[in-house]
């Protein structure tokens, strides 16, 4: 099955949640919603899900308008960032909860409950109350009762969001290889980039109630289309330097120079925006025209096989991804070097004009 | 000095003999005759008797007293339940036209002494042929139960997640459906709490349920008035109907002690 | 999540309101027709105006009943409010004794009004209540039927009998709800017991304090029943509230029109009362 | 100041326990030197509350001993040990402005008024909370929460130890590295021990110079943030560092080194050597994802695999891939061409590691 969304407005007390979104889901697709919290993520979903209505615009199942039809009729589940699960059954009854309602016969209730408690690992607490599980096993229980049912959509509302790391590192390993056989499509909501690559398949990047840019991941993550996509996509956030160029030479804020090489040729002068991922920058060059700039360190954040830098000069902040465990005392002055060859280029107005994969034709 | 804890247990036997010493005193004089109440005070009863239960029990002018109290005071918590769930739920999840000033005139029902209420419902329930009925005393009583089971509930019901509601309808219940099997089961604590009050304030109020009955529905707090005739009050007699009051409410806390703890907080805490 | 706009939800109200509508709007609409119209049978009434109203202002009758009712409410809510919170600091929180003294402590509350009056005519009487008896014994000349003083302490531990139990319980759901943490926190702040109840626990337990006050002030107001078994109102008129002045003028004699009156005005001092209160202590709660 | 020991400290929440799994925590011996900055490391259930709040003086331990400065406080109460605490979720009194809030545990030691405002000042200058100085507390954000139940250990000039539970639980995203700065900035400028419980790596790590992972009750590691990544001292700890975490294959020893599925794995002499001596057979080989070498083609010395997967996270890629029976994941650079179908591995000796019981042996033979 497939589902489009057609030129979808959501206006809610005056306050424009969605603003003309056209969507198309393939099926069998596996699609992200990046954006950060109050982007129109959950506006949107709900509105796939029939628990909301649009104010105006169309949404098409299988060829179908099915804009006003309720949501019991649609087929869909949906799993959401709280532990949602009927306290008041046990786990077992609240993966059969579902094919009850459809009528489905007990003996095959206690097969497809068996196969899907199975799947997520939550077979020895089928007796149990989802109030008396971990965090871990209740958001297994309530993703048990949204596959049981073979829904042709399955709604994910930053499912992973409440759980430890290793947990949602598991959890998300499992919930790829899950969608891998199914036919359904897949939404799946986060604000998190690198939960976004992790799942693969296709991102949305929602901002401000606006999709900005959809297509396959990697694709959107190496070609973000403006300043915001690049933002968006970036975790740590992308490094963003205003700087000038004029014949022969870069200015970074006024301060930095730099002679304007090959790949920069083309641009004409004027004011720019230069975008620089955190893994970019390194602390040895690595190319001999990299810029060498001197910068005290603010905070070194480890996260156990990597470290983010965050660094600053009276001009500028910069944030550096570097692999490996790098304590740095806050106040230490090092040395970074930033390749220009890697540098993204925006226009004033943020639109991206440049990405190091891919240069304008002069 | 006695440690902080053992102050606590002081402090609170002190306080359960305040509540318990009169009530013994009640069953106490219940389990005498005539004769012995008369004669003086005695601690316990030296002839013991269940002569002024007999007469209770034995007398459908006596008994009929506490059926028709228990009557209208079930009625009465059946209508507030049946109405206040759905409209406590409309105002935990639903913005709707006036609902703010819905909510507050409610409560300020509540907020109305019954005895100006006193004379208007006599006439009202005479004029549409339900003086003396237990449906007038139930549904004169549900003005000031409903109000507050409303607002109770109310507040239990915004502590359930709206996403639970949501799931349900995803997963193809009804509107109905959700509610009975998974919604009110969520809410137990709040539905017994709401249940507790509307008992309570039905089961001791006595002005309206006394005016608005003359026969049929008297309720035993009025029926208790024969025990003073013209030799004076029987005490015995007297205390026996008192310890009878005393037992359907003792059964009610009995069944909702499991949500006293929670429940009390009123879902607001 | 916020709430969403929905005026189908009406049709869920609707009972209530009808329900609510047909008890409380329709009597109303009486009482003020009452209040300003002079009544002689059932064709024949006059329209009076505001008549009614200076004549229950100016009743002497009314105005000591008022006074009376004031103080009785503020000296039960004195003790009740202190007493309750201080029987729920002391309530066991764990154990098989938490839920006795839970089911103990809500007896009262149980008990209907004229019966509570019942258990103490029958406890404070000098001939066959232990409560009379031991005080004469002690040379206490008490005798609730005769001396006005007498009656109106009956009055007022017989409610605070009955009724400090609600305060308890709401205080000790009050209590439960505090996390663990908050106590932690205080110890190691060094916080004395006092600190401990008038930084933590009294301001948790302000929402279910402001219940329990406006319950207590406006049942309080009401109360009927319990004076009315123990003297009748008496002796004298020392123990005659509002209610019961109300209701021996509207059914006793009949005097529609005063009684329409004094209800009204009956209603709306609790209202404007309960009003007060509540802006009050919502006014607290904002930073100057 | 102080140096917090434990000495044979065990907990059972069980009367008398009956073995090693009636105990939340098992025996331990363990220093965090004055001054320091550490953190408490696993997932839920491993502990570190039960740890956090011995050390706290809320729960008293059931065997063995917790010193401070080398006095027992076994049987104090927190109020006399001279820590504070921040809990995960914050516990402000609501009712007092936040001045109030922070000169509250002054007022309860009877300090002067005068004194109280000068140290009330100085700290909400440092925690940054002099704009909302005079708000009532439950005002304020989260964040600003937390920094006043901080501050309220920080006013006492006798706090030697500030302990953290969870602290940045409710901590917008956005805010949480900023609020992470401030801690390392407090740890710096004062010289008070810090102990942060946490099952965040990245918290853990950027917060503590060294970090304690603790495991069924046990520390199983006690180290620098590097330290874990480069030389897991127990599987778990390999396991839980690092995303992904290491690489770890049950093996039996054959004459050459260790072998499994039929695919042979040569060590040194002096490994092998060690490995002959070792009745266990629960032995494992461990290598992180990022220290596997990844070719193209077929390599001297490189195992053949099947590419499973290939997880491109933008700045790195993760293969998935299947060796014998075993899944191994490796990590390759942005840069690094991608295998397609079969890839050719290998593992550097000096980041193979060799665990038997689950331990790390035989490093220094490397």
């Amino acid at each position: 099955m497939s589902l489009k969304l057609d030129n979808i407005d959501q206006v809610v007390n005056g306050q424009h949640h969605l603003t003309s979104v056209n969507l198309s889901l393939e099926p069998g697709s596996f699609n992200v919603l990046l954006g950060r919290t109050g982007a129109g993520k959950t506006s949107l979903m709900r509105l796939m899900a029939g628990l909301d209505k649009p104010t105006t615009g169309k949404i098409i199942m299988n060829g179908a308008d099915v804009t006003g039809i309720s949501v019991q009729k649609r087929n869909v589940s949906m799993v959401y960032q709280q532990f949602i699960n009927y306290s008041n059954l046990t786990v077992r009854e609240n993966i059969a909860s579902p094919l009850r309602l459809a009528k489905t016969s007990e003996a095959e209730i206690n097969k497809r409950v068996m196969e899907t408690a199975d799947m997520l690992r939550i077979t020895e607490f089928l007796h149990r109350y989802p109030l008396e599980l971990s965090g871990g096993q209740q958001q297994r229980t309530a993703m048990a009762r949204a596959l049981v049912k073979d829904a042709s959509l399955i709604l994910f509302d930053e499912p992973l969001v409440n759980l430890d790391y290793k947990l949602r590192e598991e959890l998300r390993f499992e919930l790829r290889e899950l969608f891998k056989a199914r036919n359904a499509i897949a939404v799946y909501a986060t604000t998190e980039p690198n939960e976004a690559l992790a799942l693969g398949g296709t991102t949305t990047l929602l901002h401000e109630g606006q999709v900005i840019q959809s297509g396959p991941s990697a694709a959107v993550y190496r070609e973000p289309v403006d300043v915001h996509a690049a933002d968006l996509f970036s975790e740590p956030p992308i490094n963003l330097i205003p700087g000038d160029v004029t014949d022969n030479e870069v200015t970074f804020d006024e301060s930095v120079h730099f002679p304007l090489h090959q790949d920069l040729k083309s641009l004409t002068p004027g004011g720019y925006k230069f975008g620089i991922r955190p893994s970019h920058i390194g602390l040895v060059p690595s190319n001999d025209d990299d810029l060498e700039m001197s910068m005290t360190v603010e905070l070194a954040e480890i996260s156990g096989s990597e470290t983010f830098l965050h660094v600053k000069n009276s001009h500028f902040n910069l944030v550096m991804q570097l692999s490996g465990v790098h304590a740095y005392r806050s106040d230490a002055t090092i040395d970074i070097y930033l390749p220009v060859h890697k540098l993204f280029v925006f226009n004033l107005d943020g639109k991206m004009i440049q990405s190091p994969t891919r240069l304008i034709r002069g | 000095m006695m440690n902080y804890s053992k102050r606590k247990v002081a402090g609170l036997s002190l306080y359960v003999m305040f509540l318990l010493v009169p009530i013994y005193w009640l069953l106490n004089m219940s389990f005498k005759h005539k004769e012995e109440v008369l004669s003086g005070l005695t601690l316990w009863p030296s002839n013991f008797t269940f002569d002024n239960y007999i007469t209770i029990f034995t007398d459908p002018s006596w008994y009929m007293g506490y059926v028709n109290s228990l009557i209208y005071v079930a009625l009465n918590m059946a209508i507030t339940l049946t109405v206040a769930l759905p409209a406590a739920y409309a105002f935990s999840r639903y913005k709707f036209v006036g609902d703010k000033h819905l909510f507050f005139w409610l409560l300020t029902n509540r907020m109305a002494p019954p005895a100006v209420f006193l004379l208007p419902f006599f006439q009202l329930y005479s004029s549409v042929g339900l003086f003396d009925t237990h449906l007038a005393v139930a549904l004169s009583h549900c003005l000031f139960s409903v109000p507050l089971a409303v607002w109770i509930l109310e507040g239990f019901m915004s502590g359930v997640p709206r996403e639970i509601d949501e799931t349900a309808f995803i997963d193809g219940y009804s509107f109905q459906r959700f509610f009975i099997r998974i919604f009110l089961p969520m809410i137990r604590s709040g539905i017994g709490v709401t249940a507790f009050f509307s008992f309570l304030f039905s089961w001791v109020e006595l002005l309206l349920a006394r005016t608005l009955t003359a026969t049929e529905a008297k309720p035993i707090g009025a029926v208790m008035t024969r025990t003073i005739s013209a030799e004076g009050i029987d005490w015995g007699l007297l205390a026996a109907a008192g310890v009878l009051t005393i037992i359907p409410g003792i059964l009610v806390i009995w069944l909702v002690r499991n949500h006293v703890a929670k429940g009390f907080a009123l879902g607001r805490v | 999540m916020s709430k969403v706009e929905n005026n189908k939800a009406w049709w869920l109200v609707l009972p209530v309101f009808l329900l609510v509508a047909f008890s409380a709007i329709i009597p109303l609409m009486t009482v003020v027709n009452y209040s300003v119209q002079d009544i002689f049978d059932a064709d024949h009434a006059v329209f009076v105006g505001v008549e009614w109203y200076r004549e229950v202002l100016l009743n002497e009758r009314l105005q000591e009943s008022l006074v009376r009712q004031f103080i009785f409410s503020f000296t039960v809510l004195a003790i009740e409010i202190p007493l309750g919170i201080a029987v729920a600091l002391m309530m066991p929180t764990k154990g098989p004794m938490a839920s006795v003294s839970l089911i103990v402590v809500a007896i009262p509350l149980l008990i209907p009004g004229n019966v509570v009056g019942t258990i103490w005519k029958i406890f404070g009487r000098a001939d066959v209540g232990l409560l009379g008896w031991g005080l004469n014994q002690l040379g206490i000349d008490y005798n609730y039927a005769a001396n006005p003083l007498d009656a109106w302490v009956t009055v007022v531990i017989m409610d605070v009998w009955h009724w400090t139990p609600l305060v308890a319980l709401l205080c000790y759901s009050g209590l439960r709800a505090i996390p663990d943490a908050f106590y932690q926190a205080a110890a190691i702040d060094r916080a004395s017991k006092w600190a401990v109840f008038r930084y933590i626990q009294l301001p948790r337990l302000k929402s279910v304090l402001v219940i329990g006050i406006l319950l207590r002030f406006m049942d309080s107001f009401m109360i009927y029943s319990e004076p009315f078994v123990l003297t009748g109102g008496g002796p004298g008129s020392s123990t005659t509230f509002l209610s019961q002045t109300l209701t021996k003028m509207a059914i006793g004699q009949f005097d529609l029109g005063p009684a329409a009156a004094f209800s009204l005005i009956y209603f709306l001092i609790v209202l404007l009362v309960s009003w007060l209160f509540f802006t009050t202590i919502s006014e607290m709660d904002k930073d100057k | 100041m102080a140096e917090i020991q434990l000495k044979s400290l065990a907990h059972s929440y069980e009367k008398s326990p009956s073995g090693a799994h009636d105990y939340a925590l098992r025996e331990m011996n363990h220093i965090w030197d004055q001054g320091g900055a550490y953190a408490l490391l696993g997932p839920s259930g491993c502990g570190k509350s039960t740890l956090l709040n011995i050390i706290s003086g809320l729960l008293t331990p059931s065997e063995g001993e917790v010193l401070f400065d080398g006095v027992v406080v076994n049987h104090l109460p927190p109020q006399k040990r001279n820590i504070a605490q921040v809990f995960q979720f914050p516990v402000i009194y609501d009712s007092m402005t936040v001045f109030d809030n922070l000169a509250f545990p002054l007022r309860n030691m009877k300090i002067a008024e005068a004194k109280v405002t000068t140290k009330v000042h100085e700290i909400a200058e440092i925690l940054e909370l002099h704009p909302v100085l005079h708000k009532k507390a439950k005002n304020l954000s989260a964040d600003e929460k937390q920094k006043v139940s901080m501050g309220r250990g920080l006013v006492r000039d006798d706090v030697s130890a500030i302990l953290f539970d969870e602290p940045l639980t409710v901590i917008d995203p956005q805010l949480k590295w900023k609020l992470r700065r401030k801690l390392k900035q407090i740890h710096e400028q004062f010289s008070i021990t810090m102990i942060y419980v946490t099952h965040d790596q990245l918290e853990a790590s950027t917060f503590a110079e060294k970090i304690a992972v603790m495991y069924g009750g046990q520390i199983v590691q006690f180290g620098t943030p590097r330290e874990l990544f480069e030389n897991p001292n127990h599987t778990f700890v390999g396991y839980f560092i690092g995303s992904p975490g290491m690489n770890l294959i049950e093996v039996e020893t054959t004459a050459t080194g260790v072998r499994f599925d039929g695919i042979d794995i040569e060590l040194s002499d002096a490994r092998n050597e060690m490995l002959g001596n070792i009745p266990s057979t629960n032995i494992k080989v461990g290598i992180r994802p990022e220290f596997v070498h990844v070719w193209n083609k077929p390599t001297d010395g490189a195992y053949e695999c099947d590419v499973q997967h290939v997880e491109d996270l933008g700045t790195y890629k993760i293969l998935t891939l299947k060796l014998g029976e075993k899944i191994i994941k490796a990590r390759l650079d942005e840069d690094h061409a991608v295998p397609q179908q079969k890839a050719y591995i290998s593992f550097p000796e000096q980041w193979l590691k060799i665990y038997v019981d689950e331990y790390l042996i035989g490093e220094d033979l490397v």
